[in-house]
């Protein structure tokens, strides 16, 4: 039962976050922290994938005479381009903010909606 | 002991994400995101990731951070509004669901370090076994990243490259339009 | 903030000695942790930082916005070019075992090159994005 | 013939940087027309080679998969290329008038230059063979057209680029953890690789609840209902060119991803025991019912069209929910016959907007008569959505019934006739609108005077229209070309 909890807690915990950060998208309204929300969300994920290249003993994956075990490389490989993504999304996202600031003159998505509405 | 170090670091990061979800004060949550991420970069170096700690460091702390206060300077807007209309229970029951479902996908899922598990067994194996011999580099991250997986990168400077446009195309003109006005003055 | 003689001193020693380690991050990232990407943003960071300190005109006096348009896509020009080229030597796209005398060497360089592309196209956009952003703060 | 494939990719990659860079609206016009005139060829050609249930395998970097990527080219692979790039064509002849009437000057180089990375990152899509790398190219498609959508006029598409922008992101976020769970079980990305492991690690519950996030991930991508809600406004804001190109292609592409995960990365039975295909039929169904419903009650024509392309996805989505070789058929034939129609209506609604510089359709009363030629081809392509004998939307209802009897599902065969009673109804809202309600005033009048240019409808607008009304002719009545390529694609996926 030990063993079971201390070999997932790992996972569990990043789990917590991607709630966290899914919820702080999906219940706020304002543009800017949805972003943040997404950007943590993402984050998340990343941090899944690299735990998943982890090797206990082992070390940093360049080759070196010294060491013998190495952690997996491959899913720091994919991370790195998952956070390239993540960032320019984010770039995206925020200037489409503002933009829409300069447009609606808020940044609240229920009032942008609700200005929507009344056209 | 870089489980338990590992432990700390991502209680404190659920803290940080729950500060960023409750603060008001924009700038203030700018702050908690740049440390987020800050932290965020720290366990990759536990997690023997450095290649990835640097990039997000980098990206997240520096980069992303940069832009949000940038953003929230342009917009003159530092304050959260008290949202009283928008519902919190569907949200709060979707999240639910979804960490539900991916702890139950969890429950089978090889420990934390585990040398035997999957994704070190297939094909990652091969990469520490012959990369260097294959690509003459040491760093296998780099050669996994630039020949191997070669056309992943060249994917990743391309979504770079949208990016770059796609801002360009948003915020390019140097007056600033009203949108509103342009489609009824058409 | 462009008035603060601390500022401004520390910036003008601090900004080579990032732009240097960006260069060694690039071209070591073979033996290191490090790479293009790094590189690239660490690069930007000390055009920002100038920008920062010394004002938007002034970094854009450093680098006009032209040449980061073109920055931008030399870099992925770079890298696809780097994949053609591998076509017509008789390899497939991106093999860039046939660029060298012996596949390793050919790697090798092929890998170089493509780093440099990852780059050029991270530093630009970066700092793209940074003066695109910036000058709508301007003060009206 | 190898080498012939990646070029698809290779140029538009090549050439979107140099458009960028070309600061003349009309250069960089020719360059896309060229890239996706080339396209369109290598992607038949690839066709044409492959049609016999042979494929071409490509390693890029020349690694041996599964540790490089590659590309795995079948006939289902080229089918959605050539869907692509096909409408990329139709859509570039129609952006030559429409993009400087609607696209700041400045800004057209940009946005040919995203116009190709959305065609790179969707002809991407449907290559790989290796599904991170078809994350990667997801994020190249879905970034450049979040840009391209905020492009258009009316301030509400910077509030539809955004919710796209959220939602999207979580749908790709959604398959990255699905990616990242399969991983964890095989250790590997490649998708034969995984197939033909599968056994050693299905019993994981890691396996399952990959499929639940990459499904659903892919849904919101694909606006299957009820993940539909960022779709409607995206297309009906976007400038008509992007409304064009997106609207056929885009959710195409994301349901072709569906179907190369359910019945090519999972084996066909593991997801049958997960009741998968009754929840997609019988939300396929709701969607068809919601989308046409919805779609008679709008009376913006594009906003119409949007919701029409919700009902439609539904009947794909019925299609390859019915799990038989000729419902699997029909799904692949209406993804073709669908890009095709609605490009073709979305042309119409294009030059309306263009002509009226409006397109409610309360203000377009009567327009029909001032411009026959355009009022002919909307009726033909709108005539092709109810599924008119003769018309290629026949041709798929009548598969869809075919499958639907075959199974006994009598609830489907309601849906799908109830579903074109309905289209019925908001087609005729649209030519009734456009032809027989007498005119409220006089609409050329409207534009800015003294721009001869906006009196007539400009040439290379209507060669679109025209070509993608008589091609939903064409492929109505000469159905053995367009059933060849579904039927040999479905069989190349129930092989696996």
């Amino acid at each position: 039962m030990i063993e079971y909890i201390i070999g997932h807690i790992n996972y569990w915990l990043i789990v917590a976050i991607m709630m966290v950060g899914l919820y702080t998208l999906m219940s706020r309204s304002n543009l800017i922290k949805k972003l943040a929300g997404l950007s943590m969300f993402q984050t998340a994920v990343i941090l899944f994938y690299v735990s998943l290249g982890k090797v206990t003993g082992g070390t940093v994956p360049i080759i070196s005479e010294k060491y013998s075990l190495y952690s997996n490389p491959l899913p720091q490989v994919l991370m790195l381009t998952a956070i390239v993504v993540g960032v320019a999304t984010t770039a995206l996202g925020f200037a489409l903010v503002i933009r829409i600031k300069e447009a609606y003159n808020s940044v609240e998505e229920n009032e942008i909606s609700a200005m929507d509405e009344k056209e | 002991m870089s489980l338990v170090v590992n432990l700390v670091l991502l209680v404190f990061l659920l803290v940080m994400a729950l500060a960023v979800l409750k603060t008001r004060h924009l700038f203030a949550m700018a702050m908690l995101f740049g440390l987020y991420s800050l932290l965020v970069a720290g366990l990759f170096v536990v997690l023997d990731a450095p290649d990835v700690a640097f990039t997000e460091a980098a990206v997240g702390t520096g980069i992303s951070t940069v832009l949000m206060l940038v953003t929230l300077a342009s917009i003159k807007d530092g304050h959260e509004l008290i949202s009283t209309q928008k519902s919190r229970t569907a949200p709060l029951i979707i999240c639910v669901l979804m960490g539900g479902l991916l702890i139950y996908g969890t429950h089978d899922i090889a420990e934390l370090g585990d040398a035997q598990s999957a994704p070190h067994m297939q094909v990652a194996a091969r990469y520490i076994e012959k990369g260097q011999e294959e690509t003459g580099v040491p760093n296998l991250v780099t050669a996994v990243l630039a020949s191997y997986r070669g056309f992943d990168t060249l994917g990743e400077v391309t979504v770079v490259l949208t990016a770059g446009i796609g801002v360009l195309m948003l915020l390019g003109s140097r007056k600033k339009l009203r949108i509103k006005e342009v489609s009824n003055g058409k | 903030m462009a008035n603060d003689l601390i500022l401004r001193v520390v910036t003008k020693w601090l900004s080579p000695i990032i732009i240097l380690f960006a260069l060694y991050v690039q071209f070591h990232g073979d033996y290191s942790p490090g790479g293009g990407f790094q590189a690239g943003v660490i690069f930007s960071s000390a055009i920002l930082l100038y920008a920062l300190t010394y004002g938007l005109d002034a970094a854009l006096q450093l680098i006009p916005e032209y040449i980061l348009r073109i920055g931008a896509s030399l870099g992925v020009l770079i890298y696809g070019g780097v994949g053609v080229a591998s076509m017509i030597l008789g390899g497939n796209f991106l093999n860039y075992s046939v660029l060298g005398s012996t596949p390793v060497a050919g790697q090798h360089l092929g890998i170089i090159i493509i780093e440099l592309g990852v780059g050029i196209t991270v530093a630009s956009v970066m700092v793209l994005l940074f003066f695109t952003f910036a000058r709508r703060v301007a003060p009206e | 013939m190898e080498q012939l494939t990646i070029l698809l990719i290779v140029i538009p990659l090549m050439v979107a940087p140099i458009t960028a860079l070309i600061p003349s609206e009309k250069v960089t016009w020719f360059l896309t027309l060229i890239v996706c005139l080339i396209s369109l060829g290598i992607s038949c050609y690839i066709l044409y080679e492959v049609i016999d249930g042979s494929h071409v395998i490509y390693e890029l970097g020349g690694w041996r998969p599964p540790w490089g990527i590659e590309y795995k080219i079948d006939s289902l692979n080229a089918f959605v290329a050539l869907i692509v790039s096909a409408i990329g064509c139709l859509s570039c002849l129609f952006a030559y008038r429409s993009v400087p009437d609607e696209i700041e000057e400045k800004m057209i180089p940009l946005f040919y230059a995203a116009f190709q990375l959305c065609l790179l990152g969707l002809l991407g899509i449907a290559l790989t063979g290796d599904i991170f790398n078809l994350f990667v190219f997801l994020e190249i498609s879905s970034l450049s057209s979040y840009a391209l959508i905020s492009m258009g006029k009316n301030r509400k598409a910077l509030t539809a680029a955004f919710s796209y922008l959220i939602l999207g992101t979580i749908g790709a976020t959604f398959f990255l953890i699905g990616v990242g769970f399969l991983f964890a079980a095989s250790g590997s990305l490649n998708t034969a690789d995984i197939a033909s492991r599968f056994d050693s690690f299905k019993d994981m519950q890691l396996v399952e609840t990959a499929l639940i996030f990459m499904v659903l991930g892919i849904a919101l991508k694909a606006a299957i209902f009820p993940l539909h809600s960022w779709l409607p406004n995206a297309y009906s804001q976007a400038p008509s060119t992007v409304g064009i190109f997106l609207s056929a292609t885009a959710t195409k592409v994301s349901i072709y991803v569906l179907l190369r995960i359910l019945y090519d990365l999972y084996p066909f039975d593991y997801w049958v025991d997960m009741l998968l295909p009754q929840i997609m039929l019988s939300l396929g169904c709701v969607a068809v019912i919601y989308g046409s419903y919805r779609a008679w009650q709008q009376t913006e024509m594009k906003r119409l069209l949007a919701f029409s392309s919700v009902a439609q996805i539904g009947y794909i989505v019925i299609g390859f929910s019915l799990v038989s070789q000729l419902g699997l058929t029909a799904a692949i034939l209406h993804l073709f016959n669908h890009a095709l129609i609605k490009s073709t209506l979305f042309i119409g609604a294009g030059i309306l907007l263009y002509r009226a510089n409006t397109t409610e359709l309360g203000s377009l009363r009567g327009l029909g008569r001032d411009m026959p030629w355009t009022f002919a081809a909307i009726t033909l392509a709108g005539l092709s959505l109810i599924g008119v004998p003769g018309t290629v939307g026949f041709v798929t209802k009548w598969y869809l019934l075919e499958a639907a009897v075959e199974k006994g599902m009598w609830i489907v065969v309601i849906t799908i006739v109830l579903g074109s009673v309905l289209a019925i109804g908001y087609v005729w809202k649209i030519v009734e609108n456009l032809y027989f309600r007498s005119k409220h005033k006089v609409h050329i009048q409207d534009v800015p005077s003294g721009d001869s240019a906006i009196a007539r409808t400009p040439k290379t607008m209507s060669i679109a229209l025209w070509i993608g009304a008589i091609l939903c002719i064409f492929f109505g009545l000469n159905t053995e070309l367009s059933f060849e390529a579904a039927s040999s694609a479905a069989t190349a996926l129930l092989k696996q």
